[in-house]
């Protein structure tokens, strides 16, 4: 708790130090780590590998994204609503894809993602088909609040969103739901022969999943501005799954290093060689290799020896 | 290739280690462009273009007597990379220009955000008809032919062709819907019969289904507007179907990169070019002389169209003496500019430069290893310019 | 275009079409199913066999030069792979293999762009096979027939291949007990470099095939993954028989369902693949429940 | 009325009748074991009562309710807790960690997505309990993947002991344990049994086990019940003896 009050702290002060872009890029690595995190949730603490958690934030981009556009909701409404939407949607996915188990539940998902892409780029009056939604205003209040129309302001309620998520997701896996979610993890036939109604449960997480990411979309899109197609497609739920995996699953704070660490070796690795896709494999690879427990557990072990 | 990629390199680890060097005093131009992924290849040509305009200019003194820098970002077509990319050039390299976007939805997802960075951007390819239309900000300007424009030579060369009837096929994408649309409109204002449409979804690798359509609706010409490796996969596919023997296949553009790809089966393809290499007249020439001396090649669609585009910058920054867009903005607005098509103007009303159309058509020469484009048809600004902010034409 | 021929090309339309989806499924399953892994990169080995197929005609000036090339040099760019690298990884949990073959893919199209360059490159069908036949008076071309034959060659092939051969014995014995055949004295290793080989081939294969049609560009490989990933999911993981049967279906309902609902091709596809997992989620021939 | 009551109950897979017209009744306070060769059934038996495969025909009565269309975490929830034939933990919790998961099913805040020091609480309590009787209080803190495979089987027993169950079902129990892990085993259930209260059903082959932990055997053999007594008398039974003890006795 006193290593997460630090970090807190330390995050709170970043607009004072860093440099105006550097504040972009620490915005989107916590938007993106805030998603990670989410799907940490099911991967890492109840090993239900999904290859379509891109649908959970891309209904959240769309859903803030067309709030704000078209009707007069204050922005820290329409991000909370996006989240329901996500988490309500996640329910009736979820009901589907846990008829499956292992791979046919990952490709179960995969094949819902891959419909919302089809139908974000039918659906045009609600989505925009190809182009998106662009110009996602960040809209004032409530109460004539116009804090979240800065970009610190807005920086700053990221920050709170990720740290009550995180807060939330860390007593959520202490708690006996989370051993329940343990129990499934480790071995699910035992957990349903003792009484649990696993499926219920699956139901539940994919769902609180699924509203943390929506959460972290509907974050995404007046921050960017806009949002379209990229973000329901296939490749990215891969990346995110990368981005659990690189930061070290079942930690929680794994998946937000490996989400900004993804992001940043990207960008950061785009500016010097247009190779950098090269690099960016390679140093894939080398994890897989070398740090089989990701950048936390790489960081743990250091801490420890 | 070598040469430009050493200048890029110098280029990028200038903007990345050693950014206020000289700073001060240099012109930064930032150029977030597609250069992985599908679309790289256009990036490559558009970069080029770019790249090959900065080095005229420096070498003559650079602009205003400072010299570009060029800041390059790759996007991968992205719209999130090139947001982030765009953003980053503003707020750490102090970028105020911007050229060189790829995709629509690149621009589209950019053009919201460029007041708050007061920023110009000035499209160097980017066609969405909307960009100048619904979507139109203070700080876009097109030097180029949008999609509207390239559609309209092609059905004012069908007002003139024995053609009556006539079917399309498009990317099921927002280019495609709208160019289809100025297309209907047009052929019918033309006095042709519009049979309908077919859209296939970006990344269709296999069209004969749709080739099937368009045998079957009785069209004498199908209107195409496909990009990229679709544009490729159906030209290979509707020769192998011997499609272009009952059905004279139109297109919005004709690029050499599809011509090169898919080889003798763009022969005889018809359609409108941006910038036809051909062009006769003393600017064109002594850019394609410039140009063949740095490359050795004839320069490609993409790369004369871009190279204009840096033209009508140029001549808009030296208007202006600066490069802040509260001077540069009205500077351009009206802004006559005599580059590789002749004079054409930049109207204030609009952003949209009025520029002429060509309409080409893919033959095969001697001594040439791929087929290539030769102007047919050639027409007035005044006639392929939509009305401002329009799609559609009146006349 | 009367209905009979209507019916007979748009059948031969969706058979080449199922040759083409079934080379790509076909070797993501052999994987899966006996190695377990979910090999992100195989659309990449796909469009590296397009690649290499255009630069073995190039330089052989012969598409069936090609067609053995390319496939030969992708499958032990594969098999070189496994041995290099998945090999170290068997003791760990699957989400190693899929940050390895994510890894790939980008260092593969990387590579690949390096080597080619940016712009799609024209491979040119043979001569012998680039004429037209007439079927009901409706053209049809003649290397969509000789993709229908190739599919089915292929497939015989195989399954003459697993039935028959020792290899093949090895290799069904492998996927159900790999400690079993490695107690017989056969070296487990050898197998599963081969079979990696084989695959990563086969979507080379594919590759070189599809080339003729798409040309040899840097988006085939985005564009073939997913696709394969759907062959071999409504297939059932792991089922040979499967991907024949999955990659003929999605072929049809792709060719009839582009024709009738044009708005849904996309989604089309999809819709299969969720039908098909809801009312049998292992896939149609798989056996996972 | 008995605690547990089998009517009629059957099972067919295709052709093959597993189990076939089985009529049984555990009256609580008892230990049942049904045994038989491979094959004889017992194992779909098992099946049925713990709801893991649905009955062709018949039905199985608990405390006189019917559990037919209850799915297995329903049986559970009813008080029907079992073990099974091949190890079934969580090998990365510890031991004290598995009971204590098995015990938190019977809460009825099991579910609580926040805090959990009372559920757990009372739910570490119970699955103490459960360690101390099987005598797994010295391991309870090392992980269950870890333990000797003696412990292991134990343990699940444990866990389901830790839910109180009405009934205890044991799919084998010494199932893969060596002669001298047998012993430790039967020894500290026959110490558990003894203790009472419990009504356990268990399904067996090893006659010695059997023999020593029963109070009443039910012999099935190709799927049908040939005797259903208390040990002795069983032992005794021409059909068994002819059917399959052999020259056991």
């Amino acid at each position: 708790m006193r290593i997460f009050v630090c970090v807190a702290l330390l995050l709170a002060m970043a607009p004072l130090g860093l440099p105006l872009f550097a504040m972009t890029l620490l915005t989107e690595a916590l938007i993106l780590g805030l998603l990670a995190m989410s799907l940490d949730l099911m991967v890492g603490y109840t090993r239900l590998i999904s290859f379509g958690h891109a649908a959970a934030y891309g209904l959240g981009a769309y859903a803030s994204g067309y709030l704000l556009l078209h009707t007069s909701l204050p922005l820290p409404f329409a991000v909370l609503a996006a989240s329901v939407l996500a988490g309500v949607v996640a329910i009736g996915v979820a009901w589907v894809c846990t008829l499956a188990k292992g791979v046919s539940f990952s490709m179960l998902t995969l094949a819902f993602a891959q419909l919302l892409y089809a139908v974000a780029f039918k659906w045009t009056s609600v989505t925009g088909a190809s182009d998106g939604l662009a110009g996602i205003p960040r809209t004032a209040g409530p109460f004539g609040v116009t804090v979240f129309q800065t970009k610190n302001g807005y920086y700053y309620f990221v920050l709170v969103c990720l740290l009550g998520a995180y807060l939330f997701c860390r007593s959520l896996v202490a708690s006996p739901f989370g051993a329940v979610l343990r129990g499934i993890r480790e071995n699910e036939a035992k957990t349903l022969s003792l009484g649990y109604n696993t499926r219920l449960y699956k139901i539940a997480v994919v769902a609180v999943s699924f509203a943390l990411g929506g959460l972290a979309g509907a974050l995404y899109s007046p921050f960017a501005g806009f949002a379209n197609t990229e973000l329901v497609f296939w490749l990215f739920s891969g990346q995110v799954l990368i981005m659990v995996i690189v930061g070290g699953q079942g930690t929680l704070i794994g998946p937000i290093l490996g989400a900004a660490f993804f992001m940043l070796l990207e960008h950061v690795l785009s500016q010097y060689t247009e190779s950098w896709a090269l690099f960016f494999g390679l140093i894939f690879i080398g994890f897989v290799m070398f740090a089989p427990q990701g950048i936390w557990g790489l960081l743990t072990r250091r801490a420890r020896a | 290739m070598s040469v430009s990629r050493r200048v890029l390199l110098q280029t990028a680890a200038v903007a990345g280690m050693a950014r206020g060097a000289f700073a001060a005093d240099s012109i930064k131009i930032g150029i977030p462009v597609a250069l992985t992924g599908p679309l790289g290849g256009i990036g490559a040509q558009m970069r080029r273009a770019c790249e090959f305009w900065a080095k005229q200019v420096n070498a003559k003194g650079g602009l205003l007597g400072r010299p570009i820098e060029l800041i390059v970002e790759d996007t991968a077509a992205n719209p999130a990379t090139t947001v982030r990319k765009v953003q980053e050039m503003v707020e750490r390299s102090g970028v105020r220009l911007i050229t060189c976007i790829v995709a629509s939805n690149e621009a589209l997802a950019v053009v919201p955000k460029l007041a708050e960075w007061d920023t110009i951007f000035v499209s160097g390819d980017n066609g969405d008809g909307r960009l100048t239309g619904e979507s139109l900000v203070p700080n876009f300007f097109r030097p180029n032919v949008s999609g509207p424009m390239g559609t309209r030579a092609v059905t004012l060369w069908l007002r003139d062709s024995p053609m009556k009837k006539f079917y399309g096929i498009g990317m099921d994408y927002a280019w495609g819907h709208n160019s289809m649309d100025v297309f209907e409109s047009e052929a019918k204002r033309a006095g042709k019969e519009f049979l309908g449409a077919v859209f296939s979804p970006t990344g269709t690798k296999d069209f004969s289904t749709y080739i099937t359509k368009i045998r079957q609706s009785g069209a004498d010409g199908c209107y195409l507007v496909l990009a990229g490796d679709d544009n490729v996969a159906f030209l290979t596919q509707a020769k192998q179907y011997r499609l272009g023997e009952k059905v004279q296949l139109l297109t919005e553009q004709v690029d050499e990169m599809g011509i090169n790809a898919s080889g003798d089966a763009s022969v005889g393809l018809i359609g409108g070019s941006r910038y036809p290499a051909a062009l006769d007249n003393p600017d064109n020439k002594a850019f394609v002389a410039a140009w063949q001396a740095e490359y050795g090649r004839l320069p490609q669609m993409f790369e004369g169209d871009q190279y204009q585009s840096c033209v009508v910058m140029q001549a808009g920054i030296e208007k202006a003496g600066s490069i802040e867009a509260a001077k540069l903005r009205p500077a351009l607005e009206g802004l006559v500019v005599t580059s590789v098509k002749g004079p054409i103007t930049m109207r204030a009303c609009d952003h949209q430069a009025e520029q002429p159309g060509f309409v080409v058509k893919v033959v095969k020469k001697d001594g040439m290893e791929h087929p290539v484009p030769e102007v047919i048809a050639t027409y007035k600004a005044d006639r392929v310019t939509p009305p401002c902010n329009q799609m559609v034409y009146t006349d | 275009m009367d209905l009979l021929s209507f019916l007979l090309v748009q059948c031969l339309n969706a058979l080449s079409q199922a040759a083409l989806l079934f080379f790509l499924g076909v070797g993501l399953t052999l994987i899966f199913g006996i190695m377990r892994i979910v090999n992100f990169a195989h659309g990449t080995f796909y469009m590296l066999g397009a690649f290499l197929g255009y630069s073995a005609v190039r330089v052989t000036g012969s598409f069936w030069a090609g067609l053995v090339l390319g496939p030969l040099v992708a499958g032990g760019i594969g098999a070189a792979f496994e041995m290099g690298l998945l090999r170290r990884l068997y003791k760990r949990d699957d989400s190693a293999f899929l940050m390895v073959t994510f890894g790939l893919t980008l260092v593969l199209g990387e590579i690949i762009r390096l080597v080619w360059g940016v712009d799609a490159l024209q491979v040119q069908v043979p001569d012998s096979l680039s004429g037209i036949v007439f079927l009901l008076d409706e053209p049809f071309p003649v290397y969509r027939l000789f993709l229908v034959a190739a599919g089915a060659i292929v497939a015989v092939g195989i399954w003459q291949f697993l039935e028959r051969t020792r290899l093949g014995l090895l290799i069904r014995a492998t996927s159900q007990n790999a400690e079993m055949v490695h107690a017989l004295g056969v070296d487990v290793n050898l197998v599963r470099s081969g079979i990696f080989g084989i695959g990563c081939g086969l979507a080379a294969l594919g590759g070189v095939l599809a080339a003729p049609l798409l040309s040899a560009s840097l988006g085939m490989a985005g564009n073939a993954i997913i696709d394969a990933f759907v062959i071999v999911i409504i297939g059932g993981m792991g089922s040979f028989p499967g991907s024949l049967l999955a990659a003929i279906l999605v072929a049809f309902v792709q060719v009839f369902g582009t024709y009738y609902f044009p708005d849904f091709a996309m989604a089309a596809m999809y819709l299969l693949m969720l039908l098909v997992l809801v009312v049998r989620p292992g896939g149609l021939l798989g056996k996972e429940a | 009325m008995a605690l547990l009551e089998l009517d009629g109950l059957t099972k067919r897979y295709g052709g093959v009748t597993a189990v076939n017209d089985v009529t049984m009744r555990v009256e609580a306070g008892e230990v049942r074991a049904v045994i038989g060769p491979n094959g004889a059934g017992k194992t779909s038996l098992f099946h049925l009562i713990t709801g893991v495969v649905p009955a062709t025909s018949g039905e199985v009565r608990f405390d006189g309710r019917v559990l037919s269309g209850l799915s297995s975490y329903q049986r559970c929830q009813a008080g029907l807790s079992r073990t099974f034939q091949l190890t079934s933990l969580f090998p990365e919790m510890t031991a004290r960690e598995n009971c204590r998961v098995a015990a938190q099913a019977r809460l009825p805040r099991r579910w609580q997505p926040w805090g959990g020091t009372t559920v757990f609480g009372e739910a570490s309590a119970r699955g103490d309990e459960a360690l101390e009787r099987l005598g797994l209080s010295a391991v309870a803190g090392r992980p269950a993947g870890l333990l000797s495979h003696g412990d292991q089987r134990l343990l699940e027993v444990a866990m389901a002991l830790s839910q109180r169950p009405r009934v205890l079902l044991l799919d084998e129990p010494t199932q893969g344990l060596s002669v001298e892990e047998t012993l430790t085993a039967v020894d500290t259930l026959a110490g558990l049994f003894a203790g009472g209260g419990l009504t356990v059903l268990l399904v067996e082959h090893d006659m010695e086990v059997v023999f020593r932990l029963a109070s009443k055997i039910t012999v099935m053999h190709r799927g049908s019940v040939i005797a259903d007594d208390v040990p002795s008398v069983v032992k005794d039974d021409a059909a068994v003896q002819a059917a399959y003890l052999g020259g056991y006795a």
